[in-house]
């Protein structure tokens, strides 16, 4: 099981902050994210843009492989300070 | 290097966090602090005021992060971040950024190269409320670009 | 751009210098600030107090004109400047600079200017009193190039 | 008639703060300093190190001609800030 969260206009455009999905073994940024994609046409579109990928707390890489009970976020380009 | 943060909806006292840079700290000659505030743009209809969402479990550990790239490659003595989220009118204060270093050169530039990081790696999102609406504010490419040269540029 | 450029034996409270920087002032996103300090140094025999003497009717005139070339290479709309004379004890405050600005990389900028102009075209001189008596501060040579640096980087 | 005041470790090398002196026409700063270390072996020392000048308040060249009734000003660099 692992935890995704979406932040700011994403989890705006989303309507949801938080999902759960089973991964039964590691798997890459892109492969979470073709998943996310299959859920329809809303998910697609928002994941069309530039977004960053934090696992467990650490912006990194698409092509990161993570392992099942991380927590994965998605979210915008940052605009604090 | 002592590294102080705080993410909090509370404002913060400048005179006070500039207190805590310099008491019982005599071996630095030199503080510098940025002060970041909700400003009025140069619509007809300015912000009045900004909501500002952020990541809880990762903000403190990213400004962590960033305030220790600082001190590896400046001899910074003390970092104090203190970084609003919620609901922050106009004229407020959002983000305190104070350092102290032996010299000015360090100093400048490691709050400047602190504040360039937090803009790019922090995750804290703004969202502005005008007379028209609210808008999700939109990364500017100048802070990329400013982050992006600290990469290149020679350390100290 | 306004001007404020106080030289005086009175110590400055940096949380007010702060204030007045920012009051009615909505235009301005960013203040960054400098304050240069009394600091020890690693010999054995500390500085235990400087003694500042200043050149009177060139000093405040100096200033200005720094302050006044920053405002013609950054849109700097606010430079507060505190410079103390006379004697002035280990850890105590020395100068004050202040600059607010539409964006943050401006104020930095043009703050650090000030601080590398001052340092070689304003007339003040430390003498440092030690333990071992006392001894005039030379000009170190870093500061000549800080302010030199500025001659060749292309303005904003 | 000029003023010619001197400041730090200059004025103390000298034992003298300010010195008047009388200028009928225009003269360089390389002249009037050639004047000064007329006055003895003090002086002669005390400008043979790097000092800045100053005239009517402003920082000047040592080739800048300077009129009577101008304020003169030797410093050695300054060490403010």
């Amino acid at each position: 099981m692992i935890k995704i969260l979406f932040f700011a206009s994403l989890r705006e455009q989303l309507g949801v902050a938080q999902i759960e999905f089973d991964l039964a073994s590691p798997a890459s940024i892109d492969e979470i994210k073709s998943k996310l994609i299959e859920k329809g046409d809303v998910w697609k579109k928002a994941f069309s843009r530039p977004l960053l990928v934090a696992v467990n707390q650490e912006i990194v890489e698409q092509d990161t492989l993570v392992s099942p009970s991380s927590e994965i976020a998605f979210f915008p380009p940052v605009t604090g300070g | 290097m002592d590294i102080f943060i705080n993410i909090t909806t509370d404002d913060f006292d400048v005179g006070q966090e500039y207190q805590k840079l310099i008491d019982a700290n005599h071996q630095d000659g030199a503080a510098v602090f940025f002060v970041g505030r909700v400003r009025a743009d140069d619509s007809s209809k300015p912000v009045q005021r900004l909501e500002l969402e952020h990541y809880p479990a990762m903000t403190k550990k990213a400004l962590m992060q960033i305030a220790e790239k600082a001190g590896e490659r400046w001899s910074v003595n003390q970092v104090r971040i203190w970084h609003r989220v919620g609901e922050i009118h106009l004229g407020e204060q959002i983000v305190f950024v104070g350092v102290s270093s032996r010299h000015r050169q360090s100093a400048f530039e490691s709050a400047q190269f602190i504040m360039d990081y937090l803009k790019v790696e922090a995750p804290f999102w703004k969202k502005e409320y005008t007379a028209d609406g609210e808008k999700w504010v939109e990364q500017a490419d100048k802070d990329i670009k400013a982050s992006q040269n600290w990469a290149v540029e020679s350390p100290e």
